[in-house]
C-alpha cells in the first residue's frame, strides 16, 4: 500500500522483494548521469536473471546489467555512455552474439511510452518514426507478442489525422504505452513516505516513475517531509507512487549525481577497457561487484582523495575543473 | 587516404566548418561530442544569439566546460529551464519553435538523399556491428526544419541502400517527405573529414559543396560509395586564426573531444 | 522573432499589436487565481470585439471579458469563481439570453488539448468524455466547422485502441489540438527576454503558453536574467516562445497571486451583485474600467489599508485570516 | 418541505455524512464547497491518513483554512507537489493511483444511475439555465473507482432523463460502463439534504439507504422524480458532539461554506 507510512528500507530488501527473475524492470536516469547504480550493482549481487529491461539512453546501468547476464529482452533508444563508450561495449557484443533481444525505439518515442504509462493511457501520438524502419523493424516477433501477454500486440501502429490535416499531421506514429513491473530512480532528496525532489534535468524518471506498478527511490539525502513541504514547487514525485526508499549516498556513482558529485572518468575509461576483453571483465565483475557486501563496501574501494577531487561544486553543480581526459 | 601537416586538425576543421552553418538566433540541437565544439564555437564566434539546445531537457546552457554526453551535469548549470526529455522534445515538434530548430547529428551510414543508419551493420536480428541506436536522431531529423550531418567520409559509410534507415532525410527525393506524412525541412550539408557536401534544391540529391585545402573532389568521389556531382565544388576556406584560437582556447582547452 | 532580445513593453502596446479583434485568444489562471486581469481590463478598455476565447477552468477573467461583449465564441470547460459565483454570472446571461456560441469540454480534454498544441500534435487521447453528451452534443455546428479554417472538423473523436485491450482502454477518446494565436498568462517572475517563473500551482498555463503562435507573459516582477538561471529548476518557460513581456504588479488582481496577494472577497462579491443587474453592470463597466486610464490607476481605486489586508504571508502565500465573508 | 428544529444545520450533517464516507489511506479528490468540508472533516476524525487532492494539481494541500475555490492559493500550502491539471487527471487517470481516489462531485440534476448533468437545463444550444459546465466532473467520474455525489433532494434534480450528461454514472445499468469503454468503479452513495442514497449491487438503479432524523422515506419519494426502492431505508445516526466539534472549529471556523 503506497500511503504515507515509512518506506524506508535498506537496498537488499527493496531489491530481494520488489524485483524477482523475469520481471519488467525500468531504471532512471540518461547515459552518465543519474543512473541507479547502486540498485544496478544490487541487482547484479542477488544474480538476478531474465530481466525484460525499459530505458531510454541509459548508458552505465544498462551496459553494467546486459554484462552480468542479468537481461534478456531490452527496449531502448540509445546504448552509449557519451565519449567513454559511443556504444556500450558489452551491449554491443551481447547483440551481436545473439545473447540478448534488442527492439529499438526513439528517445521521444520511449518518453511518450513511459507518459502513456503515467497518463494511464494506451499509447501517444508522435510524427517520429514515418518511414523509418523503427516502425518497420521488430525486436519482438508477432508470434512472441501474442503469446507474452505483457508485451504489446504491435510495436508501432501508424494512422491517418482522424482530424484531416489538422496541425499539417496527416499521419502519426502511435507508440505503445509501457507499465514497468518496477521503475528504480536515484534523486537527490527524498522523505521517508517517498515525496521527492530531483535537481536539475528530471530526464524521464517521473514518467518512469509514475508508469511503474511499484517504484524503490534511492536517494542521497533522506529529508524531513516539512523540508520538501517547505517547497513543493520543486518535487515531482509524491508519496502515492511509492512503494519503498532507499537512503544511499554516492547512490548514482560512477556515474554523476548533479549537486552532490561528478560521474568518474577515471572509472568509466576503466571499465570500457574491461568490457572490451572477456577475462578483464569477468576480473572486473568479481572484483568490483561480487566481492563487495553492499554500495558501500564499492564506493570503499576508492581513496577518499579520489572521490573528493569528484564532488560537485556547489555553484555548479558539477566538479569544475575535474581532469576528465583519462 | 594520405593526410598532409597541417596547422589545425581535420577535427578542428570538421568542428569550424559546422559551426559557420549555424545562423544567429537559431535553436542548436546538440549530441555529444564534437558537435557540442560545433555549437559552441559558433555561439562565441558567429552566432551569439543562438541557443544551445540539447535533448535532455536543457536549454540555452552555459557551457563553461565542454560536456562529455548530453546528459552531462555541465549542460545544467545556469540554463533558461531545466526540464527533461518531454519537454525538449515537444518543443522540436511544436510547430512555433521546432521551426527555428538546427539539428546537428552523426551516423554510421549515409545514403544520397541524407537518411542516416545509427542502428546496425548487417541483420537487424544479429547484426555484424551494433550500434548505439536511435537516441534523438530519427526525432530531431524527422521534427526541425534543417539538420547538419557529421560524417567520417568512408566508402562503407556513404552507401546505396542503408543497413537500417533510422533517421529520415530527403527519404527518396523530391516530395518524399510529405508523402510520408513529414513536415518540411531536412538536412542540408554533410560535413566529413574531407569536404562539405549538400542536396541539390531539385532532385535533393546530396553533391559535393567544397573540397578542404590540398584534398581533390576525385579523392573525395573514391570515398564515396555513390556518384556525387563534383560540379560545384568549391575549395573551403580554412578556419582563421581567430576561429581556432576560440575553439581551442575557449571551447575545449583539455582537447577532450578535439583529440 | 522570439530570440533572447529585450521584450518589455507596456501592456497597451502588447494588447494593441498581438490581440486583434476576432483573433484566437487563450488566457491562464484558474477561477479566481492568476487570471491576467491587468491585460483583461485592458483588453476592455480597448474594446476588442469578436474574440474566439479558449479556457479551461478560468472564472473571472472569461466573465468580465464576456460582460464586456468582447467574446464571441467560447470553449471552455467550466466558468465559475468557486464560492464567489458557482456560475459566472455575465456568461450564464449570455449563453442564455443566445449571444454567446460555447463549446463545452472537461477540464482534462481542454488541458490535453493545450498540451497537444503545445507538443506539436494534431491530438491527444483520453478514456475521458466517452458516452457523454460532451461528445456527442457540439456547440460549433458541422457547416460552422467547414467554413472556418481556424476550427478543427470535428469536436471530438472515438476510436477503438489500435493496440487491442492494451491498458484495459478498449476506446479512446481524441481530443484535437488548440494553437491560439494568443496566449496570455500572468506570471510571478519573469527577466527581460521573457524567461518566466511561476509559484505554486502552474494549471494549464505553461501548456497554453507553448500552444500559441505569440505569447504575451505579465509579470509581478521584472527581475534579472542571472536571477532566473540560478535556479532554472524552478522555471517552467523558456524565452524561446515570449513575444512580449509586461512588468505590471497586481496584474492579477482581484484574483489571487500566490506569494504575493490574496484574491479580493470583497471586490468578487461586488462584483456578482453588479453582474447580476443590467444597469449597475454597466456602472462597473464604466467607473471600474473605461474610466481609468490603466491597472495602475485600477488599482488605485483601493486604498491602501484594504490592498494591505491582501497581501500574501510570506509563509503560506496567501492572506492568512483574510476576512472573506464579504 | 418543512424543516424541524436541530441542534445542527442540514450543510453540516451533508458534510459529516460525506465524510464518513471517506476510508483511511484514500486519495480524496475533492471540489469547491462542502466536498472540502467534508474531506477535512475524514481527515481530522475518521480517515487521518487519508490524503487530499485537488484537480489544479495540489496533492496533500495543509488546509489551515478552508479554500473558497480548488484553485484557491490556500490548496497550494505545504503541498507533496504543486503541479498543474496534466498532473493532477494522469493521476486519476493513472491504473495504479486512480483506482485510489475517492471522488466527492456536486450535480445540478442525477438520474436513477447516477449519471450527472452540470452544464444545462433546456436546449444546450440556448438553454433556460446555464451553469458552470462539467470541469473536472466528467473526468473525475469516467477515471476513479469510487464518487460520492451531493445533491440538494428536489423532483426537478432527480429525474427520469437528464438535460444533459456531462458525468458518467453507471450509464443504464449492469454492464454500462464497460460498454461505452470506462473502467470499474461509479457512483457509491448521493448525500442530499434529506437522506443517503446508494445503489443495487445487481440493478445499478438509486435506493434510499438511509433518512435523516425526522425526515421520511414518503418525503424523499416525494422529492425524487423517479421511483425509489425504499425498503433498505434506516434512520441515520446523526453527528456526534465531536464529528460537529471539528467540523465547526478546525474545518470552518468562519462557516464559509457551512453558512
Amino acid at each position: 500500500m503506497k500511503s504515507s507510512q515509512n518506506k524506508v528500507t535498506t537496498l537488499a530488501l527493496a531489491i530481494a522483494s520488489l524485483v524477482k527473475d523475469n520481471c519488467h524492470l525500468s531504471i532512471g536516469g540518461f547515459t552518465i548521469n543519474r543512473n541507479p547504480m547502486a540498485a544496478v550493482y544490487e541487482i547484479i549481487r542477488q544474480k538476478k536473471r531474465g530481466l525484460h529491461l525499459y530505458a531510454h539512453s541509459n548508458g552505465q546501468g544498462v551496459d553494467e546489467l546486459v554484462g552480468a547476464g542479468c537481461v534478456n529482452r531490452l527496449e531502448i533508444a540509445y546504448a552509449g555512455s557519451g565519449r567513454f563508450a559511443p556504444t556500450c561495449v558489452r551491449f554491443r557484443r551481447a547483440v551481436e552474439k545473439g545473447e540478448l533481444k534488442v527492439e529499438d525505439y526513439s528517445n521521444y518515442q520511449m518518453t511518450l511510452r513511459f507518459m502513456a504509462g503515467a497518463m494511464g493511457l494506451p499509447f501517444l501520438p508522435t510524427r517520429s518514426g514515418l518511414g523509418t524502419d523503427i516502425i518497420k523493424h521488430w525486436g519482438f516477433a508477432q508470434d512472441l507478442r501474442n503469446n507474452d501477454e505483457s508485451l504489446p500486440k504491435q510495436k508501432l501502429v501508424t494512422i491517418d489525422n482522424p482530424f484531416g490535416d489538422w496541425c499539417d499531421s496527416p499521419k502519426l506514429v502511435l507508440v505503445p504505452a509501457i507499465n514497468p513491473e518496477v521503475t528504480i530512480i536515484h534523486v537527490q532528496q527524498a522523505d521517508r513516505r517517498g515525496d521527492a525532489r530531483i535537481q536539475g534535468l528530471t530526464f524521464a524518471d517521473v514518467e518512469q516513475a509514475k508508469a511503474a506498478r511499484h517504484l524503490i527511490i534511492t536517494c542521497e539525502e533522506l529529508v524531513e517531509e516539512d523540508f520538501l513541504k517547505q517547497e513543493p514547487d520543486r518535487n515531482q514525485i509524491p508519496f502515492i507512487h511509492v512503494d519503498a526508499v532507499v537512503p544511499i549516498t554516492w547512490g548514482a556513482y560512477p556515474t554523476a549525481c548533479y549537486k552532490h558529485y561528478d560521474y568518474d572518468p577515471r572509472y568509466l575509461n576503466n571499465y570500457r577497457l574491461a568490457a572490451e576483453d572477456e577475462e578483464r571483465y569477468q576480473a572486473y565483475l568479481t572484483e568490483k561487484i561480487m566481492r563487495t557486501a553492499d554500495h558501500q563496501e564499492f564506493i570503499a574501494l576508492n581513496d577518499d582523495e579520489h572521490l573528493k577531487t569528484l564532488i560537485a561544486d556547489p555553484e555548479t553543480g558539477y566538479a569544475t575543473g575535474l581532469k576528465r581526459d583519462r | 587516404m594520405v593526410k598532409k601537416e597541417t596547422d589545425y586538425s581535420l577535427r578542428e576543421m570538421m568542428a569550424i566548418a559546422a559551426a559557420r552553418e549555424i545562423n544567429d538566433k537559431e535553436i542548436v540541437f546538440c549530441g555529444t561530442g564534437i558537435s557540442m565544439l560545433a555549437a559552441m564555437a559558433a555561439k562565441n564566434i558567429s552566432a551569439p544569439q543562438s541557443t544551445i539546445f540539447f535533448e535532455t531537457g536543457a536549454i540555452d546552457s552555459r557551457l563553461e566546460e565542454v560536456p562529455l554526453a548530453v546528459a552531462d551535469s555541465r549542460v545544467m548549470h545556469a540554463t533558461a529551464v531545466n526540464g527533461g526529455l518531454a519537454e525538449a522534445f515537444a518543443t522540436m515538434q511544436n510547430r512555433f519553435t521546432g521551426s527555428r530548430v538546427v539539428g546537428i547529428l552523426g551516423a554510421a551510414q549515409i545514403d544520397i538523399y541524407g537518411n542516416l543508419n545509427s542502428t546496425a551493420i548487417g541483420d537487424y536480428q544479429q547484426p555484424d556491428i551494433r550500434f548505439s541506436g536511435s537516441g534523438g536522431a530519427c526525432d530531431v531529423a524527422s521534427f526541425v526544419n534543417r539538420t547538419i550531418v557529421f560524417m567520417q567520409h568512408e566508402k562503407r559509410k556513404f552507401v546505396e541502400k542503408l543497413d537500417y534507415f533510422t533517421s529520415p532525410g530527403w527519404i527518396d527525393g523530391p516530395g518524399g517527405r510529405e508523402r510520408i506524412g513529414l513536415g518540411p525541412g531536412g538536412p542540408e550539408a554533410v560535413i566529413t573529414n574531407l569536404g562539405i557536401l549538400r542536396f541539390a534544391k531539385e532532385s535533393k540529391k546530396m553533391y559535393l559543396a567544397a573540397t578542404y585545402p590540398d584534398v581533390t573532389a576525385a579523392e573525395i568521389q573514391q570515398n564515396t560509395g555513390f556518384t556525387l556531382d563534383l560540379e560545384e565544388a568549391e575549395e573551403f576556406p580554412p578556419p582563421t586564426a581567430k576561429e581556432l584560437k576560440i575553439l581551442r582556447e575557449r571551447c575545449d582547452p583539455q582537447r577532450l573531444i578535439l583529440d
